[in-house]
């Protein structure tokens, strides 16, 4: 019990922490750098919660894919560090304000949660001695859940799309493949016959 | 053949054909030539046109599917109709302007294919789940779409706000769905209903209640309703016109309608508490929709405060919470569609030399250069100032009454007020195309599409109140059905 | 006959014109003159069609006539209903005859946007005979806010130096009073259930809504009035508007209002009405007082009219709510023959502008030795407007005083000052521009009233006599309608001194 | 204090949203960041949804998360790729050039 | 007969008014005259048939206006008064119209002059012979707009056409009272008839009628409205001012409308309504009291004018005040016996006066007159005739009616009875005088015109003077004929119901038994004056100027006609003016459009620069904004949730 409490306040601590870093750090790598703390940190209380395999969704996906994304753009606007311009702090006193009365009224709400038998959901967790987290999730992600499943599969290639829309520059004098030209090719274009006078070579 | 399909395949056919159409088209823009790729903005029209016609085909009253996280009803049904035809029309404006402005890329229509896709799915929306995808599909299109002229700064910039801004939103939204879902242990509608309806009379847990806050601010954001509007006048000067066009109508209608769904669905126990919120929204978006576009220039910025007014009339009818109010939302956004996009083909055809303007002072004078597209703006104006009897009026009328009848009285006088303040921008308008002197006028041409959408919508909104019933009796159904489920 | 639903061919025959004049092709003058040929007999035809509306007319009853209804919108029980009482069956003649006269005031007078020009009067007629004629509240909203646009348009394009402040000023000030009277439309919608105004009429509203609903068509009808202190657009609109622009809205428009008042105010809201009577009396007895002594001070001849339009409007008012049958039957006189003659004036002046191209009294003196024939003209109109008697202006003025005499001697005692002061800006006027030595240039060269503007003015002449001399024909169809608002007003009254005598 | 309740965690996640929310409207420097700020949201609203999926003894949280960051990682790939045609054009990173369109 | 002797009038004004350019001037002329003459001839029989023969009758023509109670119909009424005004009506009307073709010659517009008189006879035959208040008010109005029309007839000159609007307006401030009282006539007898009113009269005297707040005795506050108009058209004090400008119209217009007929509408309307007066005596009191004021004070502002025809013109006034306080005593024969001989001599010396005027090529200024008797001596002689009637010396008419009136006020033994019949005396005196300083100044004396006038000093033609000998002999034997019917043993069967006096108020039968020096002393005074002029005109000429150096206070107080215009000027239209241009400018301008449309406009505009304002295009901005929004909504729900 202990442990987990320790482990608890230490992550958290650690994630708030890192949160602060990221928005406040002047270099953005060390922003990309601390909210990849951050999401380590988090994966770690996804696991105190026991949803490990959330845990290593955020650890793989996250850290390995977009954050790594994030650093490299960074590297590729190639950012000069920029200093901080003047009326920085001139709307830091209300903005804090109307911020940590937000939070605080989150945190009130928070407290104010009271478990009710009415609640129980419609997918209850299994027994995590029975089945684990993974196969939990598997069990009705693809059943259940095709319909979304589906749908964020069309969110990503949207994505895909659209990163490749706005981002894929096609200049000229580079040669590379062009799946387009090549299926339209056609025999005629492709296949010239020539007669060959016998013996005067090509 | 279709009916051994599965029948929850068969009752989201609509949303699946659409999918299975863009990705085919998809394949098709890929492993074509360059120049043969202007078809497919076509084949897409003709896809939405095949789905449009699947929707009613497909209508089931109130039948779930996907486990409940799949609705099919009149309300849904009403509204896709309405996406669809928003869709299908902006995108056949946008065919001349894509091919005129050098930036005709096969990506757009699929894009906005799958822009639509998601919208189908917000208003089939049964659960916060589905909500929550259908959206995100939606606006990722659509981040995209806005930005897709990428070598102008004005485009970029307005997808970057529009996706930073619309980032927020969705995190905002996320949030209070996770208060909800964490406050009633449940994300599907109808036993969200059941279980608030359950408390009856006890106040609601405080944790709902911000939820409902978060849910509707990220909501709000995409109907752009004040305070949650700020990207609207921005996005929509930058991004290019025929994407204003679409972002003025489609995305608009599916998010009322979600917004819709929401309030009177799941979270109908709870109108003592949105309503509240839904004033203040509506209020706030009236007044500022009223007074902002007062001094603007550019005519698609001035179109944004009017979509935001628009957007504060349609919550007067929102707000009263009634069959009549819902039904009052939903002839108004019909009514919104042919006006809008009526007055983006009329945006469209401001060239002048060769060039797009977005001036309003390049109207001047051209009652008497362009009468066709100037009769036209002028019906669209008179009509979205509602003045009778142009349709606008009908739509202001309809939330009006309903409101009238929730006992709403401050906030009805506000708004037949406002409407006074917007009716004044509006005319000028009006004025700058007649009473103001000639200059060159207008380039004549303009894409014969265009002109016949322009000429078909005027006539619409002109001569609607000569046979209101059909739309009016369309929406009571479609209304109906949402207080059916 | 009767088997023609004749309401709707008048209000939609104007309609057919447009119709036809947007299919004329051609060159120049003479498409122009098609154009104008065309206005001209569809809006004659009209005329000729509503009055068939009076011969047919039954003056034996206080019931709607010539009635026709339709569902329009069954969602909410909104009806096409329309028809005609002895109130409102002059309002319709009187917008169809004056609606040919426009045309032809403005035949030579437009040059630019010919077609656009006739489109606007007659699809101005429509809204116009239609509002007189609809006996649904939306129906009648519609056309009521319909008015609007042609008007703005008028003003606007065809307008003077200042056209677009006035004709802003005029959309906006009347938009914004009558979205309040929507908002009291609905209301009663939700109490009675109903948009029919025959039913309505029948339809008692408690009394606390009834002051509120009363404020609320006040708000619009008083600005369409218009009343102290809302008048204000109207000298703008009036001034700036094209000559026939000025005698529409000088001649109907104005009586949107005061029909309005007569139409719902009163026999919907009754007790309202008696309550808030003193209210009217004190604006209406500052408008006659006011605008006469403003109307004193004008250097501009048709800001002179428009003031003295106000003036004039202040006794139907009076006469409105003074509530018995001679003030009542009076103030539809004085509207009918305010109809004509603010608008003969302001063809009047029409008449000069089109030659000198200017409205300052200052620029005018001694027409009569150039324009014999205009003096006339100018002088019959300038007697009836005074409330000579033997002109229509007598017998409408008469009447209201006479009426409002029973109802409150201080109110028929400051309002008649406005006939001494009436007197004196439209003889001061008269006198400026008409009479004295001929010296200006401008006016050496000046012609009499061409065949046209004498086929204009005739009619209205013979109109101001028919009326002042026997009023009978138009009375006649008047008293069973007005003696039914006035026993329903009456009783209203009744009630409420009950109602005050047991508070005490 | 020991007991680590659902308030605990909703606190953290209280947090880490605030401050994604700061991040936005604080941060004038670089765009960048507000996308951080965004996924800092995003977490936020992922411990939620498991701390009360946990707690209320139902996978549907944590379904609710596996879509969300599906979703957080196309928004991410999308709004970076906003963030580099932007770039591109304007040639400054800094959150106070994005106002070209204004009033 | 009845309608033709009214109509015809109407008849020629159309004929004339519309066809005058094809008719021409001598065809106008004949037209008018013609269908005058045949209308005076037709008043000769009606006279007879009415008062002699006692064939009263009203005549229906068509209905006017029917509204609730109110039923009123054009007719004809005809009954002695009636029958009078007619005959007084149209033969003065036929005389001025005959003496103006003379007059007018050479003008321009002949044909419109001549249908503007024929219209004026015709309203104001209108006028007397209706049968209800409205169709007199028809005719009240209609000969004021004759009147307009006639002073203003010379549109060429301002003052002209000042002088036309003044009358006018004060005209339409009598017509304020008169409508008033119209209507609260009809508030207390639910008519208008005449008939109807006089029945029920005597029923309503003592019923109070809630007036301007206020409880009053019903008749005397509609009998004072009455009289108000009747002060209006008859320029009694207060509202006479438009009546010496009036002489800025053409001579016969003044003698015909304001001498001989329209004036006398108000002395009419009061003998018409007498009924009704009889039962306020109060209201009769003061119909006495102004009358003999106005008698007195027209009278002093007479005898310092230099204006030939002001100076008929405030005798006019004067007289006229006679007959209104004759009225006040109950007296109304007497009061329309005088009318009809001052119809006679007032036109006489109005027509003479436009001789004069004509001989001296227009010249109205007494000042530049003189010595010109013996060039002149038919005009001179109608002058005398004219002013020996006016002075009530015997056995011309002016005696018989003026002594009557006198005795009457006396034998009515009231308090304005005294007071009217002691002023009367003094501006009999004083009327004498200024009759005889004005033939003095005109005919007597040395020539003080120009050369040249004098040169073209001539007797006016045939067509001038006939007219004048005509009522030159009205003058001389009218009061001889009448007095036995209108004042006298036969009056009771001359009058019959026409006019009603009450038993109480015998005023007149009283005068025939007045003492000696009470009728004597007109007389009397009338001498006095006469020598009086002689003595100051004629034989001591400085001692007018002396007298006036003597007394300067006096004589500008009377030169400037007792400083009403000014006052009015100072009291209503200056301050009207003012207020006007105020409320125009500041009212309407500043204050209703600055707060209301204007106001609300710049309002409206300055608020959308803030709100355009707001979107500062900054993405940190908009992110804030709906911070803000999102922040506000839940606190606002914690707060409802605590509180």
């Amino acid at each position: 019990m202990l442990l987990q409490a320790l482990a608890f306040y230490a992550f958290a601590a650690i994630a708030v922490a890192a949160g602060v870093m990221v928005i406040s750090a002047r270099n953005p790598v060390h922003s990309v750098l601390f909210l990849i703390l951050a999401f380590f940190n988090a994966a770690g209380l996804f696991v105190l919660l026991g949803a490990e395999f959330l845990a290593m969704i955020l650890v793989v996906v996250y850290v390995g894919a977009i954050a790594v994304l994030f650093l490299f753009v960074v590297m590729m606007l190639d950012i000069n560090f920029v200093e901080l311009r003047q009326g920085f702090l001139q709307y830091l006193p209300i903005g804090a304000l109307i911020g940590l009365m937000l939070l605080a009224e989150l945190i009130l709400v928070g407290g104010t949660w009271a478990f009710s038998p009415e609640m129980s959901g419609a997918m209850p967790v299994p027994d995590l001695a029975g089945r684990t987290n993974t196969e939990a999730i598997g069990d009705i992600l693809y059943t259940h859940y095709i319909y979304l499943f589906q749908t964020a599969g069309l969110v990503l290639l949207v994505a895909m799309i659209g990163a490749i829309v706005l981002t894929l520059r096609v200049r000229p004098g580079v040669r590379k493949q062009r799946p387009s030209d090549q299926v339209a090719r056609t025999r005629e274009e492709a296949v010239a016959i020539r007669k060959v006078s016998p013996g005067g070579g090509v | 053949m279709l009916a051994n399909l599965h029948p929850d395949l068969f009752l989201a056919l609509p949303e699946i054909f659409l999918a299975l159409a863009a990705m085919a088209l998809l394949m098709v823009g890929v492993y074509q030539k360059e120049e043969a790729r202007g078809g497919i903005l076509l084949a897409a029209v003709l896809a939405i046109v095949v789905t449009l016609l699947l929707v009613p085909y497909r209508m089931g009253d109130g039948a779930t599917a996907f486990g409940g996280l799949y609705i099919s009803d009149g309300f849904s049904a009403f509204l896709k109709i309405l996406v669809l035809l928003g869709t299908a029309l902006t995108l056949v404006m946008a065919h001349a302007y894509n091919e005129r402005e050098g930036f005709a890329r096969f990506e757009y229509p699929i894009l906005i294919l799958f822009a639509a896709v998601g919208m189908l799915m917000m208003l089939s929306a049964n659960d916060l789940l589905s909500l929550y995808m259908g959206l995100e599909l939606q606006s990722l299109s659509l981040y995209v779409v806005a930005s897709i002229r990428r070598d102008s700064l004005r485009a970029t910039e307005a997808g970057l706000k529009y996706f930073v801004l619309g980032a927020l939103a969705s995190g905002m939204l996320l949030y209070g769905a996770s208060m909800i879902y964490g406050f009633t242990g449940t994300t599907n509608f109808d036993s969200l209903a059941a279980q608030l309806i359950d408390m009856n009379g006890s106040p609601p847990p405080i944790g709902i209640v911000v939820g409902i806050v978060f849910l509707l601010a990220g909501l709000a954001f995409k109907v752009s309703a004040v305070p949650f509007h700020m990207w609207t006048p921005d996005v929509y000067e930058g991004a290019p016109t025929p994407v204003t066009a679409f972002l003025s109508v489609a995305p608009k209608i599916a998010a009322i309608g979600l917004l819709l769904r929401v309030l009177m669905g799941p979270f109908e126990a709870l109108i003592v508490q949105w309503q509240q919120i839904i004033i203040v929204v509506s209020i706030a978006s009236m007044v500022l929709g009223a007074l902002a576009a007062i001094n603007q220039t550019n005519i698609k910025r001035l179109m944004a405060y009017s979509a935001i007014g628009h957007i504060g009339y349609a919550f007067v009818g929102l707000a009263a919470g009634s069959e009549a109010g819902i039904r009052g939302v939903l002839v108004y956004m019909a009514i919104y569609l042919f006006m809008n996009v009526g007055t983006f083909c009329c945006i469209l055809c401001m060239r002048r030399k060769g060039r797009m303007t977005e001036e309003i002072a390049d109207l001047a004078g051209i009652g008497k250069t362009n009468p066709v597209i100037a009769l036209a703006m002028a019906i669209f104006m008179f009509s979205m100032a509602g003045i009778p009897p142009l349709a606008g009026f009908f739509g202001k009328l309809y939330v009006f009454l309903a409101a009238i009848d929730a006992e709403l009285y401050a906030l009805a006088i506000i708004g037949v007020l406002t409407s006074v303040v917007g009716a004044y921008y509006y005319l000028r308008i009006v004025r700058v195309m007649y009473f103001e002197e000639a200059e060159d006028g207008l380039d004549r041409a303009v894409g014969r599409e265009v002109l016949f959408i322009l000429g078909s919508t005027a006539a619409v909104t002109l001569l609607f109140f000569a046979y209101p019933g059909p739309l009016l009796d369309v929406a009571a159904v479609a209304a109906s059905a949402l207080f059916a489920g | 006959m009767h088997d023609w639903p004749l309401l709707s061919l008048i209000i939609f025959l104007p309609l057919v014109g447009v119709g036809f004049i947007l299919l004329i092709r051609g060159e120049g003058e003479t498409q122009n003159r098609n154009i104008r040929n065309v206005a001209l007999w569809t809006s004659l035809a009209t005329f000729v069609l509503s009055t068939l509306l009076w011969t047919n007319f039954d003056s034996s009853t206080a019931a709607f006539q010539f009635e026709e209804k339709l569902p329009w919108i069954s969602a909410f029980d909104i009806y096409y209903h329309l028809g005609v009482d002895g109130i409102s069956v002059f309002f319709v003649l009187l917008s169809t005859l004056l609606t040919p006269i426009c045309v032809l005031a403005s035949w030579e007078a437009i040059q630019k946007h010919v077609r656009e020009y006739m489109i606007a009067f007659l699809v101005l007629e429509t809204f116009m005979v239609g509002m007189f004629c609809a006996l649904d509240f939306i129906l009648f909203y519609v056309f009521f806010e319909g008015v609007l646009i042609p008007m703005f348009l008028i003003i606007g394009i065809w307008g003077g130096p200042r056209r677009i402040y006035a004709a802003f000023k005029f959309f906006l000030y009347t938009l914004a009073g009558s979205v309040l009277m929507l908002l009291a439309i609905l209301t009663i919608f939700f109490y009675a259930d109903t948009f029919d105004i025959p039913t309505l009429m029948t339809t008692r509203l408690p009394l606390e809504m009834q002051y509120w609903l009363w404020l609320a068509f006040m708000a619009s009808f008083a600005v369409k009035v218009p009343m102290w202190p809302v008048h204000t657009w109207l000298p703008d609109a009036h001034v700036e508007a094209p000559t026939a622009g000025s005698v529409i809205l000088a001649g109907v428009l104005l009586k949107m209002g005061a029909y309005g008042f007569l139409r719902f105010s009163i026999p919907l809201l009754p007790e309202a009405s008696v309550y808030f009577t003193p209210l009217i009396y004190s604006l209406s007895i500052i408008a006659i007082i006011y605008t006469s002594l403003v109307a004193l001070a004008q250097t501009d001849m048709k800001k002179l009219i428009a003031y003295s339009s106000v003036a004039h409007m202040g006794f139907v008012t009076i006469g409105i709510f003074a509530g018995n049958t001679q003030s009542v039957e009076g103030a539809i006189v004085v509207m009918l023959s305010h109809g004509f003659v603010s608008a003969a004036l302001f063809l009047c002046v029409g008449v000069v502008y089109d030659r000198i191209h200017s409205r300052e009294i200052s620029d005018y003196g001694g027409l009569v030795h150039r324009m014999p024939l205009y003096a006339f003209v100018f002088m019959v109109f300038m007697m009836a407007s005074v409330g000579l008697p033997g002109t229509s202006g007598f017998v409408g003025e008469f009447l209201v005083l006479l009426g409002v005499f029973q109802a409150n001697t201080w109110v028929a005692f400051l309002a008649a000052t406005g006939i001494i002061l009436g007197a004196a800006y439209m003889l001061w006027m008269y006198r400026r521009v008409i009479f004295g030595e001929l010296t200006k240039d401008t006016l050496k060269r000046i012609l009499d009233l061409s065949p046209r503007e004498i086929l204009v003015f005739a009619p209205l002449i013979l109109l101001v006599f028919w009326m002042g001399i026997y009023p009978e024909p138009f009375l006649d169809v008047l008293h069973e309608s007005v003696g039914q608002l006035v026993e329903r007003y009456e009783l209203a009254r009744i009630a409420s001194e009950n109602l005050a005598l047991a508070g005490h | 204090m020991l007991t680590i309740g659902l308030g605990h965690y909703l606190t953290v996640a209280a947090i880490l949203f605030t401050l994604g929310i700061f991040g936005i409207f604080l941060n004038r420097k670089n765009v960048i960041v507000i996308l951080m700020s965004i996924e800092l949201m995003l977490l936020a609203v992922n411990i939620n949804l498991v701390a009360f999926s946990m707690h209320l003894q139902d996978m549907v949280g944590q379904i609710f998360t596996m879509f969300v960051l599906t979703v957080a990682a196309a928004e991410a790939a999308v709004g970076l790729a906003i963030i580099v045609v932007y770039v591109r054009n304007r040639g400054s990173i800094a959150v106070e050039d994005v106002n070209l369109m204004k009033g | 007969m009845y309608t033709a002797a009214i109509f015809l009038p109407l008849l020629s004004a159309i004929l004339v008014g519309f066809f005058g350019r094809w008719l021409g001037d001598r065809g106008s002329q004949l037209v008018a005259c013609g269908l005058m003459f045949v209308a005076a001839v037709l008043a000769v029989p009606i006279l007879n048939d009415v008062a002699l023969e006692g064939h009263g009758q009203v005549i229906r023509i068509f209905s006017w206006i029917e509204s609730g109670a109110l039923d009123i119909a054009w007719s004809l009424k005809f009954d002695t008064l009636t029958a009078v005004m007619v005959l007084v009506v149209n033969v003065v009307s036929l005389v001025v119209h005959v003496y103006s073709v003379g007059y007018m010659h050479g003008d321009p517009s002949v044909p419109r002059f001549m249908a503007y008189l024929s219209l004026f006879t015709f309203f104001m035959l209108m006028l007397v012979s209706a049968n209800d208040l409205v169709q007199l008010y028809f005719g009240w109005e209609g000969v004021g707009l004759a009147s307009y029309l006639l002073i203003g007839f010379w549109y060429d000159k301002p003052s002209a056409n000042a002088a036309a609007i003044k009358a006018f307006l004060v005209n339409r401030v009598g017509d304020f009272g008169f409508g008033l009282g119209i209507f609260g006539i009809f508030f207390l007898f639910d008519s208008v008839l005449l008939d109807a009113i006089f029945a029920s009269a005597p029923d309503k005297a003592g019923t109070t009628l809630h007036f301007l707040g206020l409880d009053l005795d019903a008749l005397t506050v509609l009998c004072l409205l009455l009289f108000v108009g009747a002060m209006g058209k008859s320029a009694q004090l207060g509202l006479h001012t438009w009546l010496p400008d009036a002489m800025e119209g053409p001579t016969p217009v003044s003698a015909l409308i304001h001498a001989a007929t329209m004036v006398t509408a108000g002395v009419f309307m009061v003998a018409r309504l007498s009924p009704v007066f009889e039962y306020a005596p109060i209201a009769l009191n003061v119909v006495a009291i102004v009358g003999a004021t106005t008698a007195f004070f027209a009278a002093t502002v007479g005898l310092v004018q230099n204006d030939i025809k002001r100076v008929i013109a405030y005798s006019t006034c004067s007289q006229l005040g006679y007959m209104f306080f004759a009225a006040g005593v109950s007296a109304y024969a007497a009061s329309i016996f005088h009318l009809m001989t001052h119809a006679f001599f007032k036109a006489l010396l109005f027509l003479a006066a436009g001789s004069v005027i004509h001989a001296f090529s227009g010249e109205q200024d007494m000042r530049k007159m003189g010595g010109v008797w013996k060039k002149v001596p038919l005009t001179y002689t109608l002058m005398w005739i004219g002013s020996l009637a006016l002075a009530g010396v015997p056995f011309f008419a002016g005696y018989y009616s003026k002594d009557m009136i006198l005795e009457s006020a006396y034998a009515a033994h009231t308090l304005p009875g005294q007071y009217a019949f002691w002023l009367g005396i003094g501006a009999a005196a004083l009327t004498a005088f200024y009759s005889w300083r004005l033939i003095l100044m005109t005919f007597h004396g040395k020539p003080r015109a120009d050369a040249d006038v004098m040169a073209h000093v001539h007797e006016s033609p045939k067509i001038m003077t006939l007219p004048l000998i005509v009522l030159a002999l009205g003058a001389i034997f009218a009061g001889y004929i009448g007095y036995e019917f209108f004042v006298g043993h036969g009056m009771e069967a001359f009058w019959r119901d026409a006019i009603l006096v009450l038993p109480s108020h015998s005023a007149i039968q009283d005068a025939h038994h007045v003492p000696a020096w009470v009728k004597q002393l007109p007389i009397a005074m009338g001498v006095i004056g006469i020598a009086l002029a002689y003595l100051f005109y004629l034989f001591a000429p400085k001692l007018p100027g002396l007298l006036a150096g003597r007394v300067d206070g006096l004589y500008r107080f009377l030169l400037n006609k007792w400083y009403f215009d000014e006052l009015y000027d100072r009291l209503f239209v200056n301050p009207a003016k003012w207020l006007a241009h105020g409320l125009w400018k500041q009212g309407d301008g500043a204050l209703i459009d600055g707060v209301g449309p204007d106001g609300v406009a710049a309002a409206t505009r300055d608020l959308a620069r803030r709100a355009s304002r707001l979107q500062s295009g900054y993405v940190y901005h908009y992110a804030f904004a709906m911070l803000i929004g999102v922040a506000g909504l839940i606190t606002w729900f914690f707060i409802g949730e605590m509180g």
